[in-house]
């Protein structure tokens, strides 16, 4: 048993911790928060460059990691810093994806930074069901409507899941196609997101695309357990944030005359969060540590819920603890609290995984 | 025990629904539905309507022009407002100010400003909160000194978390007069026009990226001694008196009821897994739980407002409905964001005119999720929670309690 | 809309309080825990004398109340005063359920103190469902086993369901009977119970009943209905004994130099489980004020429900914020405590109830 | 990281394994699983069990007769014990008096009192507490004064939460030798032959009935020097290092899987509205909540126990899993009263014998309602969750933290 990170590893968190907290500090966030993109191209290439796309792949890939704890140690950082670019989605998820269909050459693009990608898989009523895909594949022949794709406006592709067969919510029948932006008869209608980044609404009226895998389902699945243990890590990233911020205010802070942080029920209180940011860590190192054993989706989910009831308790006591100040735009635990509370949205929320944890463990 | 309304109350309540239903515009009630902000003129074409009515200000005297309604009156047309989805009165002049000019204000002073506030001529915002107090309000540092001739007040300090300052022409402050004694001591409570020189409003962003609150900036501002309200350095018992006195609606039941009755809504439109969200347990478990601490809450409401409406203030009483009705607030307003799931993430921003055209709102929730995030001010503001707890424990933990 | 006592609930109140302050102490209620019969006939008839059984009972039952605030009323005094002789099972539901069935004579007995009775309803496997009756009636003849039967051996006629058809768990078909204690093939195995009070296992092997009504699941709920809002008030009235005992020691009990009332951390969590009280008074109103009405069940479930979750609440709390005290068994607090948790399992505990709101909500 | 036990590991926990279920009799383990008290005899013959195979001082240096067993041994042991119902070690003597025996003792009373230990011919017990002390636990005012011979020290005073001092035949105390020097700096540590004359145990019988902890009353007892362990007026600094040394299990994860397991067999076996409870979604919620908080507070447990392996001593994160692991704890015993339903309330009295032969246990899960209620010590005893919470707060919140 050993719950050291590796040397490389180590390497990757100092570099990109010092990285994001040279370059990414709360102005130059609020800015590209404020942006038209909503993300920073010089931010992607510099991050690129560190490695962080790299570390998302196997070396079979053409990455250098691609495990659970390479995951988690990138994305605990970018939550740290509460960094809106896209990594997630457009790299990882849609990285790995075509690295599951055989894509080599695109793979090394996403690698280097030079290839955007969007995942377009739910749909206006899926919520967070992964089998539940109505839009129509009628060869290559794409028709349908996708919600809140994540980064769809800066894709060069977008990966659209399609029904080849069955009924809406059969796990069989799925398959993915590779669609270009430009493609005729793909509308994308973008927004901005409460937490950062951009979203679309995408339509597809008779679009062309083409065919990455007939086993959609399993492929979805399998870049959603991924992309949970990523984003649980962010929230863990965050929730780190969010604590050490209260903690500074609270002895920084004076009100009647003493550090708000001296008051007992106050002090307690962020004693007690410290005990769940206990239990956040852990429950991310089983997420990262089980991901290729047959618990992989037993401590995802538990993970899962867990930092959503956590994540929620951070985020609510460390704006309660700081009083009015949180509460204003441009102070960082707003972003972050915002970051940690929008990840219960994400890949199912809180009580999505507690009643795939009560199936899994009853299985 | 009875827990039924009179027949009185019952054709009043009729009587309330009515009114918002015919004469409140559609519109205006479709935007408070979807957590849309009103403009300035609406707002004060909401008044102007309850004015019309002789409705706009149900806690004044007679004497004053007010409605005089009693505790329960009260408390009907508020639940009813709420699930007309109305807006709310804009309390600043209502029923903050109000009451004290009626108690405390020289004849003058009401005769002035009393008809003004039910006209609609001026829109007074709160100058309280200062940066660096929080819930120590009566550490405030800004001050007014009396200039030679006795004729002004000059004052310079800054005032923060002021609501709907952008819309407002009138502040009322208190301030520093007297540096020499207690804190609570020397205190003053000023009217300024805005107006004036050397006031400035600079807007704060909150969260949810929505322009409610601003700070109130004031140097070398000159305020006419007939602008003070009582004497001075006294201004601290005015403020009290108000804090104390207009307590009303603190629970919140009627917004809590509206948006517990929207979450269902969605609830059972929503699907999940094949089946209408509402038919989740664990979902419909939450809405269960919260909906059975807000008929308990109701009742406690009804208690209090009951005892009121009979002539007895509500005591400690008030500050635990303040601390269990922010509670369910908060809670409606999570489950609100869980049920609209991805759809939660979108940014409805009020900055940017017209790009919320694209947002899409599948169930016409309006910004769940940025409600989500504002009302956290519900449990800091107005006496944060904490504040409640420990007046509760201070009155309750006192010997002989 | 007058939420004050009658005068008339108002002086049984006062007089009831009056009389358990009394003469219902700490140490004669320990010395009833520890007799064999677990209750005092003295108290019982004490009691019956002062009205508090004819306060359960409407007039034309020959009672002068029965309304849900006249139950209320009483029980929470009972509550408040730990008090463990059987009015709610023996007085309230065996009365009731005569009253119910005609039986006025046998009620006038009740009312005078003089008539004990025990509802064996309950059978091992039926848990809280009231539809559960596997006991089976052949003709008059009675054979089958009743679990956790209150008040069983000091009974003198128990009332006994089973089952003249159907299936296990139909509502149709269930009758009522009444047994003489010393009916042949009656089988009584009692045991003491944890918060108070004694129980038995009851065993039925062609015991001879009188039959009392073949409706009887209409009259069981009903009746069950009533005695859970006694429950409610019951706890009730041990919860504000739990809070006073409990604000005491918080300004008695010095430690580091002062009350350890005047702790911040530990003076917020006394608000907060008075504001937890306000709750469950409220709720324990709704659940009398609306009785007669069709929103009877709605309120009832609430009101369980919400006294499963303060109540333990304050019973934890209770006990934590006084330390090592209240762990031991001759401190009043301890069997407060006892009484309140244990009211979780009478009548459908927290689960039952948020499940039963949930169906008559969706109604 | 890695996840994995070492295959030794694996080979260990497979001989604690085997042994537990052979050595230990099948009779003991029952009591356990059924909540029962072991008698005095039982206790002690587990003991020689474990000590037969020199197992029963998994923590003492090897030179004393320890096992000697680094971090991750002890918790495969303790995991072990709990799943197979066995008996927990009696702590006093071996965990509790020894480490201070072993660091701050006397050689001879090292070659005495030591192996007496590991042989059972002394049952120890702790004598801290004090009534009115609480959680200020240097508030003690129990004294042992010198008598002019310098023989011996002459002990009055009131020790209480005296755990198994019935079994006992010595006490380890601090006592107050000095009252003219801070509270802390007038403590001695004494051993105390409670059959000297002066001695008195009185039962304290908690609220579930149980006769686990004492009373026991000093009067003009006689303590011979030797008995005296280190300096006199340093005991507090022992005391200090006793409740920093030995922290193991403080999180108890093998007890609550052991729990766990038991709840989910009843509810697999309990029917309601015709169906297993455990397919009920608000139970099987609370199950899947507190089984998903263990998951996670077991790898806690584990990366500090590897810490620990690597010999760096546990801090703050000691405090913080004695609140978790007491919250899931109490969780458990929560969910397992819930669980049987109506049968949490029979009431098993270990006071009564024979009494509770007819009390109906359907499910084979012993008194769940007074396992309840006792195991609100958790949270009290072994330094409150407040104090712990106050510890966590002191560290975390100092300056640079």
């Amino acid at each position: 048993m050993n719950f050291d990170l590796t040397e490389e590893r180590q390497m990757l968190q100092d570099s990109l911790r010092r990285y994001l907290r040279d370059k990414y500090d709360t102005a130059v966030r609020n800015k590209i928060l404020e942006s038209d993109s909503g993300m920073s191209a010089e931010i992607w290439a510099e991050l690129a460059e560190l490695g962080v796309i790299g570390a998302l792949f196997t070396e079979e890939q053409g990455g250098f990691g691609g495990a659970g704890f390479d995951i988690a140690v990138v994305f605990e950082e970018l939550g740290r810093a509460g960094v809106v670019e896209p990594f997630l989605d457009s790299a990882l998820m849609g990285g790995r994806i075509l690295a599951a269909c055989g894509k080599d050459d695109m793979v090394e693009e996403v690698i280097a930074g030079a290839l955007h990608l969007a995942v377009a898989h739910g749909e206006p009523d899926s919520r967070y069901d992964l089998n539940h895909v109505r839009t129509a594949a009628d060869g290559t022949k794409l028709n349908g409507r996708k919600a809140v794709v994540m980064n769809a406006e800066a894709a060069d592709h977008l990966i659209v899941s399609a029904r080849m067969s069955g009924q809406a919510a059969d796990t069989d029948g799925i398959a993915l196609f590779l669609v270009a932006k430009d493609a005729p008869g793909l509308t994308i209608q973008g927004y901005p997101l409460l937490a950062g980044g951009r979203a679309a609404e995408v339509i597809l009226e008779d679009v062309e695309g083409t065919l990455l895998t007939e086993d959609g389902y399993k492929v979805i699945a399998d870049v959603t357990a991924l992309a949970t243990v990523a984003q649980c890590a962010e929230a863990l990233g965050a929730m780190e944030t969010a604590t050490h911020l209260t903690k500074d205010y609270l002895m920084t802070r004076k009100q009647f005359g003493r550090p708000i942080g001296t008051f007992q029920a106050l002090a307690f209180r962020m004693a007690d969060l410290l005990v769940e940011m206990e239990q956040a860590r852990s429950a991310v190192i089983n997420a990262a540590g089980f991901f290729d054993t047959a618990k992989r989706d037993l401590n995802i989910s538990g993970a899962k819920n867990l930092m959503g009831r956590a994540g929620r308790l951070v985020a609510e006591e460390a704006i309660q603890l700081h009083g009015g100040i949180a509460m204003t735009q441009e102070y960082e635990l707003a972003h972050i609290a915002k970051r940690i509370v929008m990840a219960d949205h994400r890949f199912g929320d809180t009580d999505y995984h507690l009643e795939r944890f009560i199936e899994l463990s009853a299985a | 025990m009875d827990m039924s309304y009179s027949p009185e109350e019952q054709a009043f309540r009729e009587e309330v629904r009515e009114f918002l239903h015919t004469e409140v515009p559609a519109e205006m009630r479709d935007k408070i539905r979807l957590g849309k902000e009103l403009t300035k003129d609406e707002q004060e074409n909401y008044h102007a309507i309850l004015n019309a009515k002789g409705w706009l200000a149900p806690n004044w005297p007679a004497e004053f022009g007010g409605a005089e309604w009693n505790a329960v009156q009260r408390h009907i047309f508020e639940e009813e407002a709420a699930m007309a989805n109305a807006p709310r009165i804009v309390p600043f002049g209502l029923s903050m100010l109000a009451p004290v000019l009626q108690k405390f204000g020289s004849k003058e002073q009401q005769d002035y400003w009393l008809p003004r506030i039910l006209n609609g001529d001026d829109w007074w915002c709160q100058g309280y909160s200062e940066p660096g107090a929080g819930s120590d309000l009566a550490s405030l540092k800004t001050t007014a000194v009396l200039n030679d001739a006795g004729t002004h007040y000059v004052v310079n300090g800054q005032k923060t978390w002021t609501t709907l300052g952008q819309h407002a022409n009138m502040i009322f402050c208190l301030v520093r007069t007297n540096k020499e004694v207690k804190q609570q001591e020397g205190i003053s409570f000023l009217l300024i026009d805005m107006n004036t020189p050397g006031v400035e409003v600079r807007p704060i962003i909150l969260l949810d990226g929505t322009h409610e609150v601003n700070e109130v900036w004031f140097t070398d501002v000159e305020v006419p001694v007939e602008n003070l309200v009582g004497e001075q350095d006294k201004g601290w018992t005015y403020a009290k008196y108000l804090l104390t006195h207009e307590r009303t609606n603190i629970a919140g039941v009627g917004f809590s009821q509206a948006g517990l009755a929207a979450v269902k809504r969605v609830a059972k439109a929503e699907n999940t897994n094949g089946k209408p969200l509402m038919q989740n347990p664990h979902f419909a478990a939450r809405v269960a739980q919260v909906e059975m601490d807000l008929m308990a809450m109701s009742t406690t409401n009804l208690r209090i407002i009951s005892k009121a409406a009979a002539g007895e203030a509500p005591g400690v009483e008030a500050s635990m409905l303040k601390i269990k009705g922010t509670v369910i607030r908060q809670e409606i307003n999570d489950l609100a964001r869980r049920a609209v799931g991805p759809y939660a993430m979108p940014f409805a921003s009020e900055g940017l005119e017209g790009a919320n055209d694209q947002i899409p709102d599948p169930h016409e929730m309006g910004p769940v999720a940025g409600d989500y995030f504002n009302n956290r001010k519900l449990s800091i503001f107005g006496g944060s929670n904490e504040i409640q707890r420990g007046i509760i424990a201070k009155v309750k933990l006192a010997p002989g309690a």
